[in-house]
């Protein structure tokens, strides 16, 4: 009876693998479509957020005080002088039909014009959004990598010393104001011991600024060989990147912790443990790597967080970017760059959402492949 | 010229000798190079266009010429000053008012030349002086206010002679084409740009210059800096020493100090008040220049129109229970000239001088149970952030002076640019605020801050006929006794009347390394690169 | 007989605490039994009876907070309880190799099962980088996988559970151990699965004279399967015997029970209603000395005495003072 | 574990210290935190002024201490108005599904786009800085984290058994809601607001420190900072850094609460 079973199951197991294959070569093309269809997906699902956003920014940036037709005016127009410039500007109409002129603009690409810079908002967006994203981008490189290690180290030994003090080092990190954190640092570094350079944007105005490629200076100097400006660049960039970076390590290490320690007790980790794999495979080829995704999602959320206490810290290290952009052109009740800004930030947001997606797809197999 | 020769020979031999010997040719270029911090840039490089801010007229006065600029003086404190009684050439070699008064003949400098290398003539004067006339804005009415106000006033005789017609005999008119609003443009570069909606060319000139002057634009990237270098042909005034000029914004005040003290920057002008003190204290490498900004002053507005400052009992009241000293000391750090506690009556015809009130409570009180307002009201205190160093303090200060009096006050800041929105609508009760007037007349003043025109900088909405007719009289008065007269006539109304009480003349300070020489104070508070250089 | 010959496996004494939120858990007391090469041996009980932790102590992968207190396991002589880690983790895979339950979770879900199967030969064999893929597609053929070839670039959740399971005994089977610990090997598998499965882990040990150690809930799959049958309850090992007298003699009375109930036809222990009570708590301080007297209808005064072995028949033993009669069970 | 639960003890002692300073801060210091002049302008810390004055000669101890109550104040109205309607939709969305799920998630995701201090930025300079509006930004930010935590919660639940025998037994809709699904979604939530609180306070602080935040002359640590910023350069370090502790204490004691419920919460720490 046993082994008439066996062939039986067997039997089943071949028609079925000769079912499963066929079934494959059927799908493979339509399966990278649905990688595609995937990201289109998520793409179009974000439409509504957007189109939210738009709203949202318009209906914000109206509502701030201020009249920025008296700041066009001059300081001494007389009030007639300024209705003038009013009806010229369109803020006189109705909200409905400043919101389609608003739309009509978008869709032209065209973001307005900045009073306080004088320029249109969407090429002083260009100018200075590399500026932001270095920054941004360097202290979430600074995070990660030293967000991971505590992390893990913190999860192969829970309840121990390290952990406890990963966690306190963290915590500490997460609740230091940047702005907070951005002064001391340059008080310390530059004022008092003199290591790090003055704090006045990307570049000491003694150099010139490589020539734009990339609109990333570290990239721009490397690119033009010139070894000089690539440490000038980066020490401007190590004190502010370190603020921001100290304030997102608290939320990627603790993901990463429960994430370790979620995948350490599961039944693959015990499998390969079982297996005699050396601890190094176990620890960063299974575990760390299984534990990556749902870091990877918080890394999404950090993201936006950083482009948040970005602002703050531009504004004390004067460092060029979108951040101080806005928030002078808040201040200054300036629309069309808080528009900008914040549809820029938005789209920003949901482009690394995709580019997370993809790095999900790479990492985990199951999203590559069963999308 | 001679000088300028040998200057130009001498730098070329230091060029050459130094070659070899790169340590000093590295000092010599640091010391052609000036680097300045300040906590804002242009938005705009010609002044001419809507909106352009405080950091933009800086880019017109080096960038760009005009026909006439002023003279020098040295300031009792040893500060190098412009000097409003003397008029210099700049564009103009020379110029003669007729015999009637009522025009002016401008010869031109024959050697001039825009940065482009197009000489500058008659024409390029008449067109630039039709678009500050015609552009409206602020161009315009600066122009106004020293009757310059239409295209056909200005006649081009030959390519080197222009002529400007009067419309009325304005002692203002000749010192007003030497501020900022009046530079000379490359009329046919600019024409070039020129589109049906734009005749002026305005959102060109915005990105570019099409000047003649002492620098030329090397690069300006909004927000973050811009850079000058220097105009080698440019032969209107002598040849500035500094060949390059970097100019970034540091919106950090703390961050721009500690630049200054570690030597990375050369320059600075906006800091608080407590920083300059500090600075000028501490006789470290940074020196500090400082002079009373000419026809401003720091006051409290209050609005005429409504109750309870409707009352003149109760603003002089206010004008008794502020607390000047300690304003001055602990908000303005002595970075400011005393403007209380003076005579009953003006003395002269000097402006700003001191209002005869001082901190006094009981008399406060006094008035306002005189006006029936013993138990007090409430009301709001606004001020500009874009102050807050200086008045945030301030405003606290008066918060707590006002309560003895029974004034409940809630202090209200009001973002920067919100702040002339709302100064134009004239409903904020009580506010603090900063105004002055580039030409340095009382008249000047008074005709913008308190006449019944109602200009914007009229903050309280005061009208008075009688002050009006005092103030109109005065600007075109040709006798001085009269003059006098008139001008102390009407200072005497506005102390008595109070619709405003002015707390201290502001000082202009700039901070800068010890071998930074030649700064020059000018009333538009603007930086000229032209005269400094490093010893 | 058994006693002239040297056991592959000998556990004696063995006690494993846990220390837990609610306090110190005695998970294994005392247990002892031995293995010789080439027997099947099945150990069934309840869940957290202690037979999975038995064999993560003998392999030195408990959780951080267990810890073995007493005992020793000698394996071919070698003393696991004592050895290094690294002793320990050369001898895994390699010679004690572990097949578990829920064979989809058990594998790396992002990594392909060939690439699995390359590492635990990378690990313990001299194979070259080059030669190691044939290895790996030849152990997926001889777990009877069809086209190994395409299945070694399979992900875990592309492969059905069967085929899951075929690749955890690839991977146990690689290295050619002396010892598979098969843990509930048919847990979550359909029933023809199971049947087939089980065949593959009987033949495969047989063909290669390996000693296995079948843990299970199912009494019905241990004596289809096992040679002997060791019965657990809350960490302690109540009866061992060979499994045909097991089935017909069976002397503690929890073992008693469990095949009654067997007999009425229950799937596994699992479902077993009729044993009263529960499994007691294993942090309770005032644990009596059997741990099954709660439970027993046959509780005497001698229960409260420590808990003794006793032989009661040719390689039978049973810890029960009071042990059924033989004729009962009949 | 006794390292663990003492890192909480230490969080719940320092906010039962600042609760005391909240609460009895009017008693507890020492000058009148609004009257000007009370020492010499910009004194370093002494006997007298334990914090040092600032540049009015206020006292900066007093003024630390009155500005917990406001800081705090902040901290909780928002955070309860967040919890309050966060938890509502949250709840809505999780339970009835369809519609609700779609409007909710989609204003969620809305919020969720904008970098969030920008948002409170913008939702603060529109309506003007008054302690109202700081809350009202910083309950908004908030509120897409309740409403995913709470419908997470009720998604999950809403199909077990004793909702189904709840609705056997006749229960409303509402009744379920309230009596059966809702106190699932307290213990993840009691972590979020644990943590929350100690970010709003950030959020207060940041806004203060870009001048939108309460006005002058009103007591609140990030604005104490913001004055104190410009003052560390000419070495009067002591009026930012007393409030910047303050503040960071404060946040610190949050987030190692958050930190030591969510671990007593997350059943993978109990593995």
């Amino acid at each position: 009876m046993k082994p008439s079973l066996d062939t039986h199951s067997d039997m089943a197991g071949t028609v079925w693998a000769a079912w499963r294959d066929r079934l494959a070569r059927l799908i493979r093309p339509l399966r990278r479509l649905g990688w595609l269809g995937f990201l289109l997906r998520r793409l179009a699902g974000a439409l509504p957020s957007l189109c939210g956003v738009i709203v949202v920014t318009f209906i914000l940036t109206r509502a701030l005080p201020g009249d920025p037709a008296a700041y066009f005016a001059g300081p001494a127009a007389s009030q007639s002088a300024v209705e003038e410039v009013r009806h010229a500007l369109g803020l006189d109409r109705s909200l409905l039909v400043q919101f389609g002129l608003y739309l009509q603009d978008l869709a032209h690409w065209d973001l307005g014009r900045s009073v306080s810079s004088g320029q249109p908002v969407a090429s002083d967006l260009l100018a200075r959004l590399p500026a932001s994203l270095e920054l941004t981008v360097t202290a979430l490189l600074l995070a990660t990598l030293t967000a991971l290690p505590l992390g893990v180290l913190a999860a192969t030994r829970p309840g121990s010393l390290v952990d406890h003090l990963c966690r306190i080092v963290a915590t500490a990190g997460v609740s230091l104001p940047t702005f907070f954190t951005g002064l001391l640092l340059s008080f310390i570094f530059y004022y008092l011991l003199g290591w790090a350079p003055a704090p006045t944007g990307r570049l000491d105005p003694t150099f010139e600024p490589p020539a734009t490629l990339t609109g990333f200076y570290l990239i721009d100097s490397l690119l033009a060989g010139d070894g000089e400006l690539f440490f000038a660049c980066l020490g401007q960039l190590i004190l502010p990147a370190v603020t921001l970076a100290l304030f997102v390590i608290a939320p990627i290490a603790r993901m990463t912790r429960a994430s370790m320690l979620g995948v350490l007790s599961s039944d693959f980790v015990r499998t390969a443990r079982a297996s005699g794999l050396s601890r190094p495979r176990i620890l960063y080829v299974y575990a760390l790597r299984n534990a990556l995704l749902p870091v990877l999602t918080t890394l999404g959320m950090v993201f936006s967080f950083l482009l948040g206490s970005s602002i703050l810290v531009e504004k004390v290290f004067a460092w060029p970017g979108v951040g101080s952009y806005a928030l002078e052109a808040l201040i200054a009740s300036d629309y069309a760059p808080v528009q900008g800004f914040v549809l820029a930030l938005a789209v920003l947001y949901l482009l690394l959402n995709l580019l997370i997606d993809i790095a999900y797809g790479v990492v985990d197999p199951r999203v590559r492949l069963e999308a | 010229m001679k000088r300028r020769l040998f200057l130009q020979s001498s730098s070329a031999v230091t060029a050459l000798t130094a070659l070899p010997l790169g340590a000093f040719a590295q000092a010599d270029r640091r010391r052609e190079l000036l680097i300045v911090a300040n906590e804002l840039g242009p938005n705009s490089l010609d002044i001419h266009t809507v909106g352009a801010n405080r950091p933009s007229y800086g880019v017109s006065w080096v960038c760009y010429d005009r026909l006439l600029t002023f003279g020098a003086k040295r300031l009792p404190n040893g500060v190098m000053s412009y000097d409003f009684s003397k008029l210099e050439p700049e564009l103009a070699e020379s110029w003669q008012v007729a015999s009637d008064g009522m025009s002016c003949t401008f010869k031109l400098r024959r050697n001039a030349r825009f940065h482009d290398g197009t000489p500058v003539t008659a024409r390029d004067v008449k067109w630039s002086l039709d678009r500050a006339v015609t552009v409206g804005g602020f161009p315009t009415f600066q122009l106004k206010a020293g009757s310059i106000e239409k295209p056909e006033q200005f006649v081009v005789i030959d390519d080197y002679t222009v002529r400007i017609d009067y419309l009325r005999k304005d002692k203002l008119l000749l010192p007003d084409l030497a501020t900022p609003v009046p530079s000379i443009f490359n009329s046919e570069l600019v024409k070039k740009h020129a589109t049906e909606h734009d005749p002026w060319a305005l959102d060109w000139t915005k990105n570019n210059v099409a000047g003649g002057g002492a620098y030329r634009l090397e690069a300006w990237r909004p927000g973050q800096e811009i850079v000058y270098v220097r105009n080698d042909n440019w032969t209107n005034g002598p040849l500035p020493k500094i060949r390059r000029i970097v100019q970034r914004d540091v919106p950090s005040a703390g961050t721009r100090r500690a630049l200054l003290e570690k030597g990375d920057i050369d320059m600075s002008f906006e800091m608080p008040p407590k920083d300059f003190l500090e600075m000028a204290q501490a006789k470290g490498r940074v020196k500090v220049a400082t002079v009373p900004i000419e026809n401003a002053l720091w006051y409290v507005g209050m609005n005429v129109k409504s109750a309870p400052f409707n009352n003149p009992q109760i603003r002089q009241a206010v004008a008794y229970a502020l607390p000047y000293e300690r304003i001055y000391e602990d908000a303005m750090y002595r970075r400011a000239e005393k403007m209380w506690g003076g005579p009953a009556h003006a003395p002269d015809a000097s402006w700003p001088q001191p209002h005869p009130y001082v901190y006094d409570i009981p008399k406060a009180r006094a008035l306002m149970k005189a006006a029936g307002a013993e138990n007090g009201f409430e009301t709001t205190l606004s001020y500009d952030l874009g102050n807050a160093t200086v008045s945030e303090p301030t405003c606290i200060l008066i918060q707590e002076s006002l309560a003895l009096i029974g004034i409940k006050v809630q202090i209200n800041k009001v973002p920067g640019a919100n702040w002339r929105g709302a100064l134009l609508k004239k409903d904020m009760p009580l506010i603090l605020n900063r105004f002055g007037g580039w030409l340095n007349y009382p008249e000047y003043f008074f005709f913008w801050a308190y006449h019944g025109q109602d200009a914007v900088f009229n903050t309280m909405s005061y009208q008075n006929p009688a002050m009006d007719k005092l103030i109109d009289a005065s600007r075109f008065e040709t006798d001085h006794q009269r003059y006098v007269a008139d001008v102390r006539g009407f200072i005497d109304i506005a102390w008595n009347d109070v619709p405003r009480v002015p707390l201290a003349q502001p000082a202009l300070d700039v901070a800068m390394q010890k071998d930074v020489q030649g700064y020059r104070y000018w009333f538009h508070l603007q930086p000229d690169y032209r005269q400094i250089f490093k010893s | 007989m058994t006693e002239h010959r040297v056991p592959l496996l000998k556990v004696d004494n063995l006690h494993v605490q846990f220390s837990t939120r609610r306090g110190i858990a005695r998970v294994l007391d005392g247990v002892s039994f031995h293995l010789d090469r080439g027997e099947t041996l099945g150990i069934v009980g309840e869940s957290g009876s202690g037979k999975s932790v038995l064999f993560l102590a003998l392999l030195g992968i408990l959780e951080g907070n267990a810890s073995i207190t007493q005992g020793s396991a000698q394996f071919g002589g070698f003393e696991l309880l004592r050895a290094s880690q690294s002793e320990l983790a050369n001898l895994r895979g390699r010679e004690l190799a572990m097949v578990f339950q829920n064979p989809r979770a058990a594998l790396n879900p992002i990594r392909r099962v060939g690439q699995q199967i390359e590492d635990i030969l990378l690990r313990h064999s001299a194979v070259t980088r080059s030669a190691v893929r044939a290895r790996a597609i030849d152990a997926l053929r001889q777990v009877q996988i069809n086209d190994p070839e395409a299945r070694y670039h399979a992900y875990p959740f592309e492969l059905s559970g069967g085929q899951c399971q075929r690749v955890m005994i690839a991977m146990a089977l690689a290295c050619r151990p002396a010892l598979l610990i098969a843990d509930e090997p048919t847990t979550g598998l359909d029933v023809t699965t199971q049947a087939a499965i089980m065949a593959l882990i009987r033949d495969l040990t047989k063909v290669r004279q390996m000693a296995t150690i079948l843990v299970t809930h199912d009494l019905g799959l241990a004596g289809e399967s096992c040679d002997r049958i060791a019965v657990m309850h809350a960490g302690h090992l109540v009866e061992i015997a060979p499994t045909a007298r097991l089935f017909s003699a069976p002397r503690h009375p929890y073992t008693a029970k469990l095949l009654a109930c067997t007999a009425y036809g229950a799937e596994s222990i699992e479902d077993l209603a009729s044993v009263p009570g529960q499994l007691p708590n294993l942090t309770r301080a005032d644990l009596p000395p059997c741990r099954f007297s709660e439970r027993c209808n046959r509780q005497l005064a001698a229960c409260a005495l420590p808990l003794a072995y006793q032989e009661i028949g040719p390689a039978h033993w049973v810890a029960c003072c009071n042990p059924e009669r033989a004729e009962e069970a009949a | 574990m006794a390292r663990e639960h003492g890192l909480t003890l230490i969080a719940l002692v320092l906010l039962a210290g600042f609760a005391v300073l909240a609460l009895g801060g009017g008693w507890l210091a020492p000058y009148d935190p609004l009257a000007t002049g009370v020492g010499a302008s910009l004194a370093p810390p002494d006997v007298h002024h334990w914090f040092g004055t600032d540049a009015l000669g206020r006292d900066i101890l007093s003024r630390v201490i009155s500005a917990a109550r406001l800081d705090f104040g902040i901290a909780i109205a928002a955070v309860a108005v967040s919890f309050v309607i966060g938890a509502t939709l949250g709840c809505l969305a999780g339970f009835y599904g369809g519609w609700y799920d779609r409007i909710i998630g989609r204003l969620a995701d809305t919020i969720m786009a904008f970098p969030l201090f920008v948002l409170a930025m913008g939702v603060v300079a529109a309506l003007g800085n008054t302690v109202a509006n700081i809350v009202i930004a910083t309950a908004l930010i908030n509120l897409p984290f309740y409403i995913r935590v709470a419908r997470a919660e009720v998604n999950m639940r809403r199909e077990a058994g004793y909702v189904e025998a709840a609705r056997l037994c006749g229960a409303s809709n509402r009744q379920i809601l309230a009596l059966h699904l809702f106190p699932n979604v307290l213990p993840p939530m009691m972590v979020q607001i644990s943590l929350n609180l100690g970010w709003a306070i950030l959020n207060a602080a940041g806004l203060s420190f870009i001048g939108l935040g309460v006005r002058p002359p009103a007591a609140e640590w990030g604005i104490m900072v913001a004055e104190g910023a410009q003052l560390i350069v000419s070495g009067e370090w002591w009026v930012a850094f007393f409030p910047g502790l303050a503040l960071m204490l404060a946040v610190f004691a949050f987030n190692l609460l958050g930190d030591g419920a969510r671990d007593l919460i997350d059943p993978r720490r109990r593995s």
